[in-house]
């Protein structure tokens, strides 16, 4: 069996020959070629990581390095590697993707059939899986951020898929840019903090103690901060990374504009891994957040106001992609409050909050891929992703209906689906953190979540067909097998695996302090009533006989209060006018003002002065006898004077 | 008479020669004006030669064959103007063709 | 031995070819051949050369000076000028950037219609110019092939470029020159405290402080200007935008590495005191070209320009691997060289590609060209995403090591222009996917029968990048070792 | 005794010339080709006359190697301008009517390429003056040697008045040296700088005699009339007014400067160093924006001397060697310029516009402009280049940096103008096409040059056996 | 007191002042001709002032040479070229102006320098009377001794020949050339 983790390198192999087979040779003339290729490629993934994770954790969970190669040597200790860092975390992330990625593939052949490039589609698709696993096993930050540019690209260059719609384009710009923005104080930080660590290695890093730089002073250029401060400011950098990745407030809005891309890319990139790479990167370093100072607090109060933000503005949507995307943000924000809220008020460091992030991560990765791929179906079935257009779809596709279901309970937190018992995990966590007003606003989200999920869902499937569809709507078994694969561990992922989240997902370095634990049985029969609450209530506004769904969904009469939340608090406004008027309008204006009327006018200046000073010595030459004669007397005096020979005498 | 008076002398005549050639604007007059110039430099080495040199026949030779040189310069000098009359029938220095940018 | 022939046959091969391509009759496809393959040879050899100079060079970081296969006998006497030439790790890597380029240049050209002789024999001669400089070690021998290429430049832009081509042609050779007249005479300077031109022996040579003082910044901003450090940088924009695809390739590839590569391999080795008082100011100037370099490329319009900004940013954090002065610095400025070499060879060829069909440079008036011509959008997609940092791709690997190397160097200012450059690159994502969605995205807006599939060449040069970018962005630890064996003994001369 | 022969054949050339009007005077052609033969195989046998140490025939006549190679230099531009006159002797040109009278033109050339020769062979003051006089009295002849041109007899007449007041000056120079030192030999006045060092007369001589030759070597101020007359003259005039009459001026200065005022040098140099700066910003200034090709070549030819100058701030033997060395590979350019100049001028005025469209009509006269123009503005590895590189590196020996960095970013003016030329050749399209005729024998000296030009830099030989023999 | 001024410094600064008018008139004098005449006068004074630093080979050459030679021949000039004087040339006052300035600032500089230099005041050497003597300077002009002046005297002799082909050459007018 050890075979196995010696073979592990297979995990990325078996998506990067995807990428290249079908990148260099199918990806023109063969679609059909490369979406088997593909597929098949990824089923064997999915089989491989199955085997994998199973004897990892059968043997015992133990971290280790199962391959490892240099990428680049700095000096000293301080070597980028590429390598395999098999832990239970990781375990459970390349499980997750590789399952994922799999059913997200047999779904695309059935989405895509009708694009003809969908060749380029399955090429990229495997770079993405390919990248996405690189980031999971990463061994150290630096090969974390290698492959965490990778996912950014291809996470780019599938939003922007359908290259000739121009919504599309600029949602994948925009994604790009702003994750890279936030990659830049990533990189920051990543420098930052290998300088102070000597060392990439995320073991390393976890076991790096404040007191051992006591004293030392580290320069940033105008000011000189202790050492200390210096890796809570790089722990804050890193951060910021994840940040902009989980697409946290305020970099948030380019997640629900990347909802152009074609809905297999949302499903996998934009919900259920690809994001979750913010959350993922704090949970990695989880130990070293634990000892920075107050930026847990800030990853809490960033996931808080994600979380209910999000979650708003996904009251109020119509695009079905964009709610989810949306709810996809309010999740993230879940586990963000999640790991943010591991630090007790009195200082000591609790590891509830991360078990439940990764517990979250596992099990929303589930039932969000798979309500994006409902989504999808819909989609591909009333050509549209209006939900004023949907409606009555319960009887055209009744499988579709049905898995929709459980996965609305299982994101609603219903048990026993999985959702309830990670969202409680987070729950309890915000609790004992003690932080009421957090633990309000994730009990209140959690309405939320219900309300507006159930929204969706009356919406779909519930009433009449609100437009006529243009093709008969049927279920397709490409689209609909995915999604039935899907409830399997939307139902059972939840209870059948938090014994083993709690057993092994225990951050690394961190002995768990549990003093004083409060009484928390109360909360899951709270959590369970806001979620039902959220049903009954969207069950009113949408879906009983007596709901007005015209004014329900009418955003035009609204108050300013609706109005503002419907357009998402205006930030995708704010967003444009500060790269418009701030960045193109103001920085690089003013840049390229100083590089043409300055830099450019010196030059021009320059030359100007001496053609003026050459036509000054030819008017010199004016053919006048006397004038030279007499230029060349005045030239013996100025040479008696500017000669400094010693005429004078000593 | 002191060496110091007869170069005094010939750098008076040498100015004026300067100034000769500056304000004439007849050809031979200036030609004059640079007779008077080169002259006075003559009067340099003789003077030196009297006053001053420990090889006084070497100045005074140097000005014979300064003499001879001035001869072939005018002489020179002369053609060109003559040559120069033939084509203009005038010989101020005013008439110029050279086009001058 | 037979290294020794070839690394002389470097330059001499070129000049050959321009000899012998007289009789051959103009225009005629022999013509192209024939200078392609001599192309092709220099390129053969200069990889087999990097292959033995890979084997030989003992990887260790002694400050041992590790030069191969040298060549050396008298060559002006009146001033102990020497022919010496040699080959070590950094030249033997930018030789064959260069003679990639150099190929690759041929290739993109292959349409050209008419003097071709003229062409090709005047970019033979840039071509030996270039090849010359990496592997000579005696002063004069460099400077003479340092300055070679304004012989052809100016008549390769001028007559063969495009738009505003002899303004273009005059501001890029003329500032040039002034780079190189600035460091005549610091090397006149040299020659005139030591007695020899020769970079071995100088490197053992103290010069004299006071010397250093006034000579290493004059040294360093004359090899800056052709390496358009601010603010010499301004002939860069219009020159490019002038100059057709094969020279805008060698400019930007090879031409502006030579200034660079002058500024470690001479102003900081042989004059350590200058670098370690001016450097720091020097920082300034570069803070420009990393941070202004790229604000500047969002606000224009034209490829060319954009290319030629993106140009200066990326050479300025080859400058910011300079002034850092340490060996990590070093050597991400090295790699960086080699690396923005191989991607600005391919943004110039797909551009020069995409302006032979389009005949416009303006991004505003393209749209949808990924649909027409995929190759090509793909070829300047990667060459974007190669400038942008992306990993994979050579670039990141360049610029991380800058960053890492730079952020060592624990003075001030240092630290806050490497933090201002690492912040900068999101500015570099914003001007490259700017052109790539507006040119590339959206709805074709020009008939497609105007614009013919990449031709075989075109895809020759474009796959020929892109095998480049990759090698050295995926497999970059042995490149980066082997080029330490030429960055160490910079170092502790500077150390000493 | 050898190598005095040489000098004889030299002096016997003119009177030859002259016997050869008188007594043969049918035979045209034959008269030209044995000129261009004798002078040719002088410069052979001047190339034989090897010697080591300075030899003095004659009592004063002093040859030594400095000297045989200026010999070279002067009998090499003497072949060249009456090679570049004889299609002006032919049939007349756009601008100039047809020369006549070759005898005496070839003669006027002899003595004045003799009057060289006395300059470098000089002991005493008064050959020295003599020597460059003789040099200096055909040129005003010969500049108006086309009478029915109006324009060269109007630069003649400009050439020989500010020419005399130049002579004056010089001869105020050589009375104050004189009246300081009591002698007019070299060795005693070197004697009595070595005794009597002080005194302001040997200043004032210096600067009156610096310009003097400052006219003649069109130095600043005193260049004013080098445009005007260079244009006025016809062109192989203005090719041997470029290259001989400068290299005789600076054969001057350094005979002077290296020879009897050798003790005095470092106090001469830092005026000579502003000297050069100023002439050779002047000369770059003004050639910025010409129209016409010789009053180009005069201004280019003005910032040429201020490079040269530079050489004297060297010490004796690398200053020497430089000015040899770059004179030689500058009157390669030039002539090569010249000749390239001459092939246009026969149906078009010499100007930038009648260059038009030339790398259309003939590719090797382009690329033999470029190489010339290059060449001229010190662009490796053409020779021009290593001329001033050695120039450069004498003046580096006495540690005249800044002079250097201001030089050698004058370069960078010079390439300017000198790009304005190529532009015209190269890119500039014609208004109307006009056949260019180029004769076998014009396009094969045309060729020769080129070659020189390209390799004499490059390759050692010619630096190897000057530094072998002065060094 | 006055007495005590040797006759020759009398004459001398009498010759001086003659000769500085006579010049001051050829210079300004619109008329070429007359200009000549006071060059002649000129040279004349200064052929006394020859006399009196005893060089008087030398003053016989200048009357010979300058008088009888130099200035002949511009007269001829003259005759050929102009109708006697009848078209005045005349210079604008500012250049004149402008002249005068140069000339007396040049004027200014130097005499301040003469003045300064006190070598110049200082010596009074007087030269052996047989050096001046004719038999010396024709010793001195075919002597072959290093400091003979044979070699100057061919050199002139050449030059005077080559001055005599191209002034003839340039001079003379000629019928093949004009057609």
């Amino acid at each position: 069996m050890n075979n196995l983790i010696s073979h592990s390198y297979l995990i990325l192999l078996f998506p990067l020959l995807s990428f290249v087979i079908n990148g260099l040779f199918l990806c023109f003339k063969h679609r059909k070629a490369a979406a088997i290729l593909s597929t098949s490629l990824s089923g064997l993934g999915a089989i491989f990581a199955i085997f994998l994770v199973v004897q990892f954790f059968i043997s015992g969970a133990k971290p280790l390095t199962a391959w490892e190669f240099e990428f680049l040597s700095f000096s000293g200790n301080l070597i980028a590697t590429i390598g395999c860092l098999l832990d239970s975390l990781s375990a459970m992330m390349v499980l997750t993707v590789s399952l994922i990625a799999f059913v997200v593939h047999i779904y695309s052949i059935g989405y895509m059939q009708d694009d003809l490039s969908s060749g380029r589609f399955f090429a990229l698709l495997s770079l993405f899986v390919f990248s996405m696993l690189g980031l999971v096993i990463a061994t150290n930050i630096f090969q974390t951020f290698i492959f965490w540019e990778l996912v950014g690209v291809s996470s780019y260059l599938l939003i922007g898929f359908w290259y000739n719609k121009p919504s599309a384009v600029a949602a994948s710009k925009q994604a790009f840019i702003l994750t890279r923005f936030a990659d830049s104080f990533f990189l920051l930080g990543i420098i930052l903090l290998s300088y102070i660590a000597k060392s990439f290695v995320f073991s390393d890093i976890n076991s790096l103690r404040l007191e051992n730089f006591a004293g030392q002073m580290i320069s940033l250029g105008i000011i000189e901060i202790p050492t200390n401060d210096a890796l809570v400011l790089s722990t804050l950098l890193i951060f910021i990374g994840g940040w902009g990745k989980s697409a946290m407030f305020p970099l948030h809005i380019w997640l629900p504009n990347a909802m152009e891309g074609p809905t297999p890319v949302s499903s996998i990139i934009h919900s259920a891994t690809m994001v979750v790479a913010g959350v993922y990167l704090v949970a990695r370093l989880f130990p070293l957040f634990a000892i920075s100072g107050n930026v847990l607090e800030i990853v809490m109060i960033v996931g808080t106001i994600t979380m209910l933000f999000a979650a708003i503005i996904a009251c109020t949507q119509k695009d079905i992609k964009r709610i989810l995307a949306y709810s996809t943000l309010s999740q993230l924000g879940y586990m963000m409050l999640a790991l943010g809220s591991a630090r007790l008020t009195d200082g000591s460091v609790h590891t509830l909050g991360y078990t439940a992030a990764t517990f979250h991560i596992f099990t929303h990765a589930f039932f969000k891929c798979m309500l994006f791929l409902i989504a999808g179906a819909l989609i591909h079935q009333v050509h549209t992703n209006d939900l004023e257009a949907m409606g009555g779809l319960r009887k055209k596709m009744p499988w579709t209906y049905a898995a929709s279901l459980i996965a609305c309970l299982a994101i609603a937190g219903i048990p026993p689906f999985s959702g309830f018992y990670s969202k409680d995990e987070i729950l309890i966590t915000a609790y004992q953190a003690g932080h009421p007003i957090i633990f309000a606003c994730a009990l209140f989200t959690s309405f939320l979540t219900a309300f507006y999920m159930f929204r969706l869902f009356f919406l779909a499937f519930h009433g009449k067909m609100r437009s006529a569809p243009k093709h008969p709507v049927h279920e397709s078994l490409l689209m609909t097998l995915p999604i039935l694969l899907l409830v399997i561990p939307t139902i059972f992922a939840g209870f059948s695996f938090k014994n083993i989240f709690h057993h092994f997902f225990t951050p690394e370095n961190i002995t768990a302090i549990s003093h004083n634990i409060p009484d928390v049985s109360f909360i899951p029969p709270l959590a369970i009533c806001c979620a039902v609450l959220g049903i009954i209530f969207s069950y009113i506004l949408y879906a009983s006989p007596k709901a007005n769904l015209a004014k329900a969904l009418d955003s035009d009469n609204r108050n300013t209060f609706y109005k503002t939340i419907y357009n998402k608090f205006y930030f995708d406004e704010i967003y444009y006018t500060f790269v418009r008027q701030f960045i193109l309008g103001g920085l690089a204006s003013f840049a390229r003002f100083l590089e043409e009327k300055i830099i450019g006018s010196l030059v021009n200046f320059f030359s100007t002065i001496i053609h003026k000073a050459g036509s000054l010595v030819r008017s010199a030459h004016c053919g006048y006898i006397p004038f030279y004669i007499g230029v060349m007397i005045l030239g013996v005096l100025f040479w008696y004077f500017a000669s400094n020979l010693p005429l004078q005498g000593a | 008479m002191t060496l110091l008076h007869c170069l005094i002398l010939a750098f008076i005549l040498f100015t004026i020669g300067i100034f000769g050639v500056l304000t004439n604007r007849h050809l031979i007059g200036m030609l004059i004006s640079i007779e008077i110039m080169l002259n006075a430099a003559n009067i340099n080495f003789v003077a030196f030669a009297y006053f001053k040199a420990q090889d006084p026949t070497a100045g005074t030779l140097f000005s014979i064959f300064s003499i001879a040189i001035t001869a072939c310069e005018m002489a020179v000098a002369l053609a060109i103007l003559i040559a120069m009359y033939r084509k203009h029938h005038s010989l101020d220095v005013n008439t110029q063709e050279i086009n001058h940018e | 031995m037979f290294e020794k022939v070839l690394l002389n046959l470097l330059w001499i091969l070129p000049f050959l070819t321009v000899l012998f391509s007289i009789p051959i009759k103009e225009n005629s496809p022999r013509l192209k051949r024939f200078h392609l393959a001599s192309a092709g040879i220099v390129l053969l050899s200069s990889i087999y050369l990097l292959v033995r100079v890979f084997q030989n060079t003992v990887s260790n970081t002694s400050s041992q000076f590790q030069l191969l296969f040298e060549t050396k006998f008298n060559w002006l006497n009146a001033i102990s000028a020497n022919y010496f030439i040699g080959i070590d790790a950094l030249s033997s890597m930018m030789l064959v950037l260069a003679a990639i380029i150099i190929f690759t240049g041929i290739l993109a050209t292959w349409r050209l219609e008419k003097n071709q002789k003229i062409f090709f024999g005047f970019f033979q001669i840039l071509a030996a110019s270039v090849y010359g400089v990496f592997i000579s070690f005696d002063l004069v021998l460099f400077f003479v092939f340092y300055e070679m290429e304004a012989l052809c430049m100016y008549l390769l832009i001028a007559g063969f470029g495009s738009g505003n081509k002899d303004y273009g042609a005059k501001k890029l050779t003329l500032t040039l020159a002034i780079g190189s007249s600035m460091i005549l005479a610091v090397f006149l300077g040299i020659y005139a405290e030591t007695g020899t031109w020769n970079l071995l022996k100088l490197s053992d040579i103290v010069l004299p402080e006071n010397f250093q003082f006034w000579a290493f910044p004059i040294l360093f901003l004359g090899f800056a200007v052709s390496s358009s450090l601010f603010p010499f940088h301004f002939w860069s924009p219009a020159g490019h935008s002038a100059a057709p695809t094969a020279v805008s390739m060698f400019a930007a590839g090879v031409m502006m590495k030579m200034g660079a590569y002058g500024c470690l391999r001479i102003a900081i080795y042989l004059m350590p005191e200058g670098a370690k008082i001016w450097l720091p100011y020097l920082l300034l100037l570069i803070a420009f070209n990393v941070i202004v370099g790229p604000f500047i490329a969002m606000r224009h319009k034209d490829l060319k320009f954009i290319t030629a900004y993106s140009s200066i940013s990326h050479l300025g954090l080859i400058f910011l691997g300079l002034a850092a002065m340490t060996p990590i610095a070093f050597r991400g400025a090295a790699l960086q060289m080699v690396s923005h070499g191989f991607l600005t060879g391919l943004f110039f060829a797909t551009i020069g590609m995409i302006y032979s069909r389009t005949h416009t440079r303006d991004i505003t008036q393209m749209s949808g060209l990924m649909k027409a011509i995929p190759f090509i959008g793909v070829g300047f997609v990667i060459a974007g995403f190669a400038g942008l940092g992306l990993p994979g791709l050579s670039g990141f690997v360049a610029e991380a090591t800058i960053f890492v190397g730079s952020f060592e160097n624990p003075s001030p200012l240092c630290r806050v222009i490497t933090i201002l450059a690492i912040l900068s690159i999101t500015a570099t994502a914003i001007y490259i996917l700017r052109c790539a969605n507006k040119m590339l995205h959206g709805p074709l807006n020009i008939p497609k029968e105007s614009l013919p599939q990449a031709y075989f060449e075109e895809k020759c040069i474009i796959v020929f990048y892109i095998v480049c970018l990759l090698i050295l962005g995926i497999f970059p630890a042995p490149f980066a070792e082997f080029l330490d064996t030429s960055i160490f003994p910079i170092y502790s001369n500077l150390m000493r | 005794m050898i190598a005095i022969i040489p000098d004889i054949l030299l002096l016997l050339f003119p009177f030859l010339m002259l016997a050869f009007k008188l007594f043969l005077t049918q035979a045209q052609t034959a008269h030209k080709n044995f000129a261009f033969a004798y002078l040719f195989i002088l410069l052979i046998c001047q190339n034989f006359v090897l010697i080591g140490d300075t030899q003095v025939y004659f009592s004063n006549w002093q040859i030594d190697t400095f000297g045989i190679f200026m010999r070279e230099i002067f009998t090499l531009s003497a072949l060249l301008a009456l090679l570049l006159s004889e299609n002006y002797f032919k049939h007349s040109m756009s601008e100039k009517p047809k020369l006549f009278h070759f005898s005496e033109f070839a003669a006027s050339i002899g003595f004045a390429t003799f009057g060289g020769v006395v300059v470098v062979s000089a002991n005493d003051l008064l050959t020295l003056f003599l020597g460059l006089e003789l040099a200096t009295i055909p040129m005003y002849a010969l500049v108006a040697w086309n009478k029915r041109d109006s324009e060269g007899t109007e630069a003649a007449i400009k050439y020989i008045l500010m020419g005399s007041v130049a002579t004056a000056f010089e001869l105020f120079g050589f009375s104050y040296l004189y009246g300081f030192a009591g002698h007019l030999t070299f060795p005693e006045i070197a004697q009595a700088l070595q005794t009597n060092q002080a005194s302001p007369l040997i200043w004032i001589s210096v600067l009156f005699i610096i310009s003097g030759i400052g006219f003649k070597m069109t130095l600043f101020p005193f260049h004013l009339w080098a445009p005007d007359v260079y244009e006025g003259a016809p062109t192989p005039v203005t090719a041997i007014l470029s290259v001989t009459s400068k290299s005789i001026a600076i054969a001057f200065l350094t005979v002077l400067v290296f020879g009897p005022l050798n003790a005095i040098h470092q106090e001469i140099v830092p005026f000579l160093a502003l000297l050069a700066g100023i002439t050779l910003l002047a000369g770059n200034l003004g050639a910025l924006s010409q129209s016409k090709l010789r009053r180009f070549m005069a201004f280019s030819s003005i910032s040429q001397a201020g490079y040269i100058l530079i050489a004297l701030l060297g010490n004796s033997p690398e200053g020497k060697y430089a000015i040899i060395y770059y004179l030689f590979l500058y009157t390669f350019s030039n002539y090569l310029a010249f000749f390239i100049f001459s092939t246009i001028s026969k149906d078009q005025s010499e100007t930038f516009i009648s260059l038009n469209g030339l790398s259309e009509k003939s590719k090797f006269l382009a690329i033999a402009l470029l190489i010339a123009l290059m060449s001229l503005a010190g662009i490796p590895p053409l020779a021009g280049f290593f001329g001033k590189l050695q120039i450069f590196t004498a003046a580096a020996e006495n540690k005249h940096y800044f002079l250097i960095l201001f030089a050698v970013l004058n370069n960078v003016l010079a390439l300017y103008y000198y790009i304005q030329v190529l532009k015209s050749a190269w890119i500039d399209k014609p208004a109307k096409e006009i056949a260019l005729s180029v004769s076998t024998k014009q396009k094969t000296i045309i060729l020769i040059l080129t070659l020189s030009v390209l390799l004499l830099g490059f390759l050692p030989f010619l630096s190897n056996n000057l530094s072998i023999a002065l060094l | 007191m006055i007495l005590n001024i040797p006759f020759s410094d009398i004459v001398f600064y009498f010759v001086a002042v003659f000769m500085v008018l006579l010049s001051i008139a050829a210079v300004s004098s619109k008329n070429v001709l007359r200009s000549a005449i006071f060059l002649i006068a000129s040279f004349l004074g200064t052929a006394i002032l020859y006399l009196l630093l005893k060089a008087e080979f030398m003053a016989m050459a200048q009357i010979m040479l300058y008088v009888g030679g130099v200035v002949v021949f511009i007269i001829f000039a003259i005759l050929l070229t102009s109708h006697l004087g009848e078209n005045k040339l005349s210079t604008p006052i500012s250049q004149k102006f402008l002249a005068v300035f140069l000339a007396l600032t040049l004027l200014g500089v130097m005499a301040k320098f003469l003045f300064n230099t006190k070598e110049l005041s200082e010596s009074i050497t007087q030269k052996s009377p047989e050096a001046s003597s004719l038999i010396a300077y024709g010793e001195r002009l075919l002597s072959y001794a290093p400091n003979g002046f044979v070699l100057p005297f061919e050199i002139i002799s050449i030059l005077l020949f080559m001055t005599l082909v191209v002034a003839i050459t340039i001079a003379k007018k000629d019928n093949k050339e004009e057609k």
